[in-house]
């Protein structure tokens, strides 16, 4: 493969937008579909660029609602593919995510969020797409979406983000805040041996037989793609295995969308990834995530200086929601602190999974993410 | 009289799906007919063949058809088939879809697909409204027509689909009615071995749902108007080419030679990088 | 040169045609009419009977009279009509 | 008018000095008039300086005669009063020119159609009546001015309508001369009637053995472009300029077509050949038979499956290799200008059925002539066995019918088709030479074998035991059993009758004219004879021209030929189209108008009813511009003009003034003023007068070019001067020399029948008459009808009138 010349290994100064391209190349992503907006434009002209260099494609469509479609119909012809929007264009997407969903098209969503609703603020940042992320699109189904915090996790999340789509036939979303994507930092790029990267699994059985909706043991389908030799059908309707429409079976329906929220619950374990800073102890624990949680690191650290047993639990992944992790750390914490750039969104799922233990929110919207004074008043007022 | 023995063309049908949903005297399945037997008139390799659709009756050709299939959502078939084509270009990539789907909902991304002139291949069936949700007025809905959304007689303008597939770019415009199969499935054949944006208008009865509120109630009825109405102008003006109760002009109306947009791309790719994978090769020379 | 053309030719005979066998899937047929209206030789009609979709299928007049241009087979919205030359014994 | 005293005598200037010459044309005129008492008389008109009377003025010592004269005399006038200036005109026209005289100082009286020929029986009339012509023609010529003829370039290209043996000769006639030939036909394939004909007589060559190569030799001359399955849609211009426009039917089979036949093969629908007949079967997709040219084939859409767009069977489309086959394309319209046309349109053949007694189309062994050719052609259906159609079986009786369709008043024409009695002499040696035991009757009226070879062919067939019985069978009964027939007869030399017992019959048909000549006649405005054929410029001396410029005539198209008469019609044809291409240009008679700016108005109405478009109407200055090439000569924008600033030369105003009062001077009231049209109405005169039909002598017949060039003033000046009738004669509508001039004779006629119904006049007194060349009774019977009618005009009715008119005219000027 052309792989090697294709990875810009070393240590780089990139912005975000550039650190989640190279990612999605490192993670062997060769299709990107998107439409300009702010302030995800980076992530399309930087492909637009490197795409043709290593033979990959990048095409500007006419909107988000035909990137998405087209994003879908790569991923179907055996490309890796992604597409990269906002707030708005990620409204506009959420019919084909739950196409893709239905269909189980592998396949990853970069959300730039910008300060909604609707045109709200371009150029400035926020974190108000949370449910969007996860309830956007209309009927049941479960998602995988991550939030880095650091340009360097910009590149490595988009990584993830691919080998998690790849692995559960799932669309994966990476929900940014623009503050990092915008952000200058060092971004160090291993070579491809070290990078590790999971594709879809492909059907083993002879072409005849394929069924492209029966799933293995873990719940996903082997998955085919248009040029092998397997002649499927794919459809938005409730099918069957054989990718047949069953819109009259309730029996059917259940199998499926079951399945469909199953195959990520069930494994969800292998899938959520958080850190947790100094939380052995802590009765003390700040919940964030993004740019948020690198205030929140800072407060803890100022807290624990005050001799509060404060820690930071970060959610790296926040679909499926964390909840065991929650749980865990709201049984020793005497009340925990939500600080999120929207009017109180991940905090919901936190009070949800902390049972009794009490939860306090910070909210912030506009310009500036919470200052670590903000966050440790908090921890104050509190501890 | 034998009966047994299976149709000709039932091969290329998912038997499973037969029988296909379309009402008596509806024209889908003969546009499905003429699509078969196009493909096996040129010999086609299946495996490279890959028939999308999107919402509406006749959305649910691309299941019937044995090939590598998706049933997109509503509006989106061509911009599904967009990245199926420039994921693999050897792919041969026909979307059969219907008028309110591709030109309504969808046709943002039809006449930007005609503009990039990407290689995907369009047949639409235009049967005048929406049949699947019960009838009501569609882009295509003549003035005056009674839908169940125009119970006083349709104001809106109706598309005049070969103009706009024309005007947008297409290098190959074409239409028929379902009476005129033969026709019909000759251009399909010149469609699906064209280079870049295709595009066949077929006009089709849908006497159940359209028809029996404007004064036909068969098929047959719905035939015999295409029969008296039709007018074979190859190559006349597509501007010209509009469709009255008196007259419904056919024909090919655009057949030009212009690079698709797969090809302009492989071509550039092949020139940044010569050693770039698998797409590039059979663009590179 | 306009002549009266009122004779049978006399090699009206010599002439031969393939036979044709049309086959008819009755239970696929929807009953549209399509085939008994645009058969250039009127070769079907409707039957009395009725199939497994409550339709009436067509049926065969006068096999001999069809000419096997499939336009039956063409017009077909249900692929349940198709021609075939009937295999060539002597004086075919 | 100004007399041009500046002007050379030759010119006409200076005194006026007129010669007049009347004719005796042996004893064709002085046989019913007195030539010399006319000639005296001439002498005492205006300005005659010389009158005398000779035997044949158009003789050379009668032309030399003139030319003497004019020297010796110094004449600047000369008028010869003899036969139609239709015919000798140019004759004396040349005769002055010789002599110095221009050709437009020369005026014929027509003494000879128009008196002598019509009033046989009236010695005296006709002498009036010659005096009368002769005053007219030196008023009028005392008025001619000299005129320069302009010349218009000729197209070195020629249109050939018909693609039969008589088209193809002249088309490869003209073509290896060097010209650009259009050859246009009907059907899709040249050949006509010669190819289905088995042999040719007297000599027996295989009639297609000798044509399929001139037909190959069309198909690659590389100087033709020949116009298959097409038709000549409009034909616009004149002599030396004709535009066509030919419309080409598809025969949706493209050009690569290789004429392999596999689609003919596999084609589900047949139908009788035309080209056999209809003895033999053709496909929908056919050739119309083995030697076509050009060898394509063609979809016969009246029968092919596929209708109205809808392609039902596609057999042919998928046996075809190239792809040739095409259901979409359309007739086209195709273009050119040429500088002559030969119509070799061809002739038609009688149907038989029109006679029930010889129960054609409902015995099948009674066959005509034509089913016979292809019955006993090696080609034909049968493999060249003659087989009667009822059983197949060779007949060992023969019986051939002639005159079927012809030289009868009851069934069918009146003439001789000319062919048929030579083709059955061949037929029956056709037979006698394969089956000599047949026993053969030719049932005849007249056996006419007036050609070369014809009477030894007559003579052998009489010796091989051909019987020839005079005398046609009143009626054919067939044997319902053995269907065997019986001629029922009378033999009118043995003043018997007979019953004659055979197994089949040959009704030997006449030939017609084309159903469709009348478009032909209408496009080209040509004239036809009273049988319907196409009617040459002077049956002895223009035999192969039409009366049109730059027209000719070959084959059937003129009359009932043979093959060997056609082909030396149509080479014919060809040197005379070549000799006027050769030339390269052609001179423009000085009829064109004439146009005075002082008097114009500036209205345009001119320009509105000239045919032509020669007119334009300059709104700046206030003027009318003349394209005198464009125009062709009819007169109608000078009768239009309201403010007489036009007027039409050697036709002008004054000169036809003249003409009207020289006419009305003595007797107005017992005479009838005919303004006839020089193409149709006069030449149906002289038509009338060859055919010596006899008519009251009470008519003055003055010429113009049209019957559009007839200004209202001109009946009104009859009228005023007393005349008793007017009569306006012109072509037919829509046959018009000019186009259509003559619809402006009808507006102006009616719009004097109403003025004079609101004056109280009887409008019977001016008649209008369509008439062309051909009908010559057609005119006689209306002088006839305008006599009596003019008998009953009473002396007041006749003041009325003057008065009436007298005031109109002096208001109008």
């Amino acid at each position: 493969m052309a792989k090697k010349e294709t990875l810009l290994t070393g240590a780089h100064f990139m912005n975000g937008d550039v650190a989640c391209a190279e990612g999605a190349i490192a993670a062997g992503c060769r299709f990107f579909a998107g439409y300009p907006i702010t302030p995800a434009t980076e992530i399309a002209e930087h492909l637009s660029q490197r795409m043709p260099e290593i033979g990959g494609i990048y095409i500007q469509m006419e909107d988000e609602i035909g990137s998405i479609a087209a994003v879908i119909g790569a991923s179907y012809t055996g490309l890796k593919a992604m597409t990269a929007t906002s707030g708005p264009g990620f409204s506009l997407m959420q019919e084909n995510i739950g196409l893709a969903v239905m269909t189980e098209a592998p396949c990853v969503i970069v959300d730039v969020m910008r300060g909604g609703p609707s045109t709200g603020q371009p150029t400035l940042p926020g974190q108000q797409d949370v449910m969007q992320a996860k309830w956007g699109s209309h009927g049941d189904y479960e998602i995988i979406a991550l939030a880095p915090s650091s340009v360097q996790e910009m590149f490595d999340l988009t990584v993830e983000a691919f080998n998690l789509s790849e692995t559960y036939r799932v669309p994966t979303i990476l929900l940014v805040d623009e503050i990092v994507a915008h952000m200058w930092e060092k971004v160090v790029i291993l070579s491809s041996e070290k990078i590790k990267i999971a594709n879809r699994k492909k059907p083993n059985v002879p072409t005849e037989k394929y069924m492209p909706f029966m799933p293995d043991d873990n719940l996903v389908p082997p998955m085919a793609c248009f040029g092998e030799g397997f002649s499927f059908h794919a459809t938005g309707l409730t099918h069957d295995e054989h990718g047949y429409p069953q819109t009259q079976s309730s029996e059917v329906q259940q199998r499926l969308v079951n399945r469909l929220c199953d195959k990520i619950r069930k494994n969800a374990d292998k899938i959520i990834r958080v850190e947790e800073v100094m939380l052995d102890d802590a009765d003390m624990v700040v919940v964030a995530y993004g740019i948020v949680a690198r205030a929140a690191l800072s407060a803890v650290r100022k807290a624990r200086a005050e001799g509060i047993k404060a820690g930071l639990l970060r959610l790296i992944t926040l679909w499926p929601f964390p909840e065991k992790h929650v749980g865990k750390i709201a049984k020793q914490a005497k009340a925990i602190v939500v600080a999120e750039m929207n009017c109180g969104q991940l905090v919901r799922e936190v009070e949800r999974s902390a049972k009794e233990t009490p939860v306090v929110f910070l909210s912030k919207l506009g310009e500036d993410p919470h200052t670590p004074i903000e966050i440790l008043d908090a921890i104050r007022r509190n501890s | 009289m034998v009966e047994e023995m299976a149709h000709p063309l039932s091969k290329f049908l998912r038997e499973a799906m037969m029988p296909h949903i379309w009402c008596s005297g509806c024209g889908n399945g003969i546009i499905l007919n003429c699509f078969v037997q196009a493909i096996d008139d040129l010999q086609m390799n299946l495996d490279k063949l890959v028939v999308v659709s999107g919402i509406g009756c006749i959305g649910r050709a691309a299941g019937y058809t044995n090939v590598n299939s998706f049933h997109t959502t509503h509006g989106r078939p061509i911009a599904f088939a967009t990245g199926v084509k420039l994921a693999n270009p050897e792919l041969d990539v026909v979307i059969v879809s219907g008028d309110g789907d591709l030109f309504a909902i969808g046709g943002n991304h039809f006449i930007h697909a005609a503009r990039r002139n990407i290689g995907v291949k369009v047949i639409c069936a235009n049967n005048f409204n929406y049949g699947m949700t019960g009838g009501q007025q569609g882009p295509t809905t003549p003035l005056e027509a009674l839908t169940t959304t125009t119970p006083y007689g349709n104001i809106e303008h109706p598309f005049n689909l070969v103009h706009l597939a024309a005007a947008s770019g297409a290098t190959f415009v074409a239409r028929w009615t379902t009476l005129h199969a033969r026709r019909l499935t000759q251009s399909i054949v010149k469609l699906l071995q064209k280079e870049g944006f295709c595009f066949i208008e077929v006009v089709t009865p849908c006497p159940e749902i359209f028809g029996r509120h404007n004064k036909m109630r068969t098929g047959l009825e719905m035939m015999e108007w295409f029969k008296k109405a039709s007018v074979v102008e190859h190559f006349s003006d597509p501007a010209k080419a509009e469709i009255t109760s008196e007259k419904i002009v056919v024909g090919e109306f655009v057949d030009i030679e212009k690079p698709s947009y797969e090809r302009l791309l492989h071509e550039k790719i092949a020139q940044i990088n010569k050693k770039a994978g698998e797409l590039v090769r059979e663009y590179a020379s | 040169m306009p002549v009266r053309l009122w004779r049978t030719p006399l090699d009206t005979e010599k002439v031969k045609f393939p036979k044709a066998e049309i086959h008819i899937i009755k239970d696929q047929c929807k009953g549209c009419g399509f085939c008994i209206q645009f058969c250039p030789k009127k070769v079907l009609e409707e039957s009395e009977e009725i199939n497994a979709r409550g339709v009436h299928p067509p049926k065969i007049v006068d096999e001999d009279k069809c000419i096997i241009c499939s336009f039956c087979t063409a017009v077909c919205p249900d692929f349940a009509i198709f021609v075939l030359e009937k295999p060539c014994k002597e004086g075919c | 008018m100004t007399e041009k005293k500046d002007l050379d005598p030759k010119e006409g200037g200076g005194e006026i000095r007129i010669g007049v010459y009347v004719c005796h044309c042996g004893l064709n005129i002085a046989g019913s008039m007195n030539c010399e008492e006319v000639a005296k008389f001439a002498a005492t008109l205006p300005h005659v300086v010389l009158a005398q009377d000779n035997r044949y003025t158009c003789s050379d010592q009668g032309q030399e005669l003139i030319k003497k004269d004019i020297k010796e005399h110094n004449l600047n006038r000369v008028v010869v009063a003899s036969c139609s200036p239709r015919l000798h005109e140019p004759t004396f026209r040349k005769a002055c020119e010789d002599a110095g005289l221009n050709k437009y100082l020369f005026e014929m009286a027509n003494i000879r159609e128009q008196c002598s020929w019509v009033h046989l029986h009236d010695r005296k009339a006709a002498t009036e009546k010659a005096k009368d012509l002769v005053k007219m023609a030196v008023a009028k010529v005392a008025l001619l001015q000299s005129a320069e003829e302009i010349e218009v370039p000729i197209t070195r290209k020629a249109l050939v309508i018909g693609g039969g043996v008589a088209g193809i000769q002249a088309a490869l006639d003209l073509a290896d001369t060097g010209y650009k030939v259009y050859l246009v036909e009907k059907e899709p394939s040249i050949g006509g009637m010669m190819a289905r004909i088995d042999k040719t007589f007297p000599t027996m060559d295989c009639s297609i053995c000798i044509l399929a190569p001139k037909m190959s030799d069309v198909g690659h001359h590389p100087n033709i472009e020949l116009l298959a399955n097409s038709q000549v849609a409009d034909v616009k211009g004149y002599i030396g300029n004709f535009h066509v426009k030919v419309l080409k039917k598809p025969l949706y089979v493209k050009k690569d077509c290789s004429a392999c036949g596999d689609c003919s093969k596999v084609c589900p629908v047949i139908a009788p050949n035309e080209f056999d007949a209809g003895l033999a079967i053709r496909h929908a997709i056919y050739t119309p038979f083995a030697q076509a040219v050009p060898s394509t084939y063609i979809i016969d859409m009246n029968i092919c499956l596929n209708k109205d767009g809808v392609i039902v069977c596609d057999k042919c489309i998928k046996a075809c290799e190239r792809q040739a086959i095409n259901f979409e394309m359309k007739p086209e319209t195709i273009e050119f200008d040429v500088g002559t046309i030969i119509v070799a349109t061809g002739a038609d053949v009688f149907d038989p059925s029109a006679l029930p007694n010889y129960g054609y189309s409902k015995y099948p062994n009674v066959i005509t002539s034509l089913e016979f050719e292809r019955l006993i052609n090696a080609g034909g259906p049968s493999g060249g066995h003659l087989i009667r159609p009822s059983d197949m079986q060779i007949p060992k009786r023969v019986a051939f019918i002639q005159c079927v369709g012809s030289r009868s008043d009851k069934n069918g024409r009146l003439y001789c088709s000319n062919v048929c009695c030579m083709n059955t002499i061949k037929d029956s040696l056709l037979i006698k030479e394969h089956w000599p035991e047949t026993e053969i009757y030719v049932f005849y009226v007249d056996i006419r074998a007036y050609g070369k070879g014809f009477e030894d062919l007559y003579n052998r067939a009489r010796k091989e035991g051909v019987l020839f019985i005079r005398g046609l069978p009143a009626e054919i009964i067939e044997d319902r059993k053995t269907q065997d027939l019986w001629l029922i007869g009378e033999n009118t030399l043995q003043k018997e009758l007979y019953k004659v017992n055979v197994d089949m019959a040959i009704l030997s048909i006449g030939l017609e004219p084309r159903k469709d000549s009348e478009t032909i006649q209408r496009l080209l405005t040509l004239s036809r004879t009273q049988d319907g054929f196409f009617m040459e410029a002077h049956p002895k001396l223009r035999p192969v021209d039409a009366a049109t410029g730059g027209i000719f005539f070959a084959g059937c198209a003129e009359a009932p030929k043979d093959i060997k008469d056609s082909v030396t019609q149509a080479s014919a044809a060809a040197a005379r189209a070549g000799i006027l291409m050769a030339k390269g240009k052609v001179t423009v008679e000085a009829i064109t108008p004439i146009f005075n700016a002082e008097k114009c108005k500036a209205c345009g109405l001119c320009t509105k009813v000239c045919p032509y478009n020669a007119l334009s109407l300059n709104k700046d200055l206030k003027r009318i511009e003349i394209i005198e090439a464009a125009c062709g000569g009819c007169g109608t924008c000078a009768a239009e003009c309201p403010f007489d600033a036009l007027t039409q030369s050697h036709f002008t105003d004054e000169q036809i003034i003249a003409q009207i009062e020289a006419v009305t001077e003595h007797d107005a009231d017992k005479k009838i003023v005919a303004f006839c049209c020089n193409w149709c109405a006069y030449a149906g005169a002289d038509f009338a007068g060859v055919s010596r039909m006899q008519y009251p002598p009470s008519v003055r017949i003055i010429r113009t070019m049209c019957s559009g060039r007839v200004a209202p003033k001109f009946v009104e000046r009859a009228f005023a001067r007393g005349a008793a009738t007017v009569l306006v004669a012109g072509c037919h509508p829509g046959d018009c020399h000019y186009i259509n001039a003559n619809y402006q004779t009808q507006k102006r006629v009616e719009r004097l029948w109403k003025k004079m119904e609101q004056q109280g006049l009887n409008k019977e007194r001016l008649q209008l008459l369509w008439a062309s060349a051909a009908e010559g009774e057609r005119f006689a019977s209306k002088i006839r009808e305008m006599q009596t009618m003019m008998e009953k005009v009473t002396r007041e009715e006749i003041e009325n009138a003057k008065k009436v008119f007298e005031k109109a005219l002096s208001e109008g000027s």
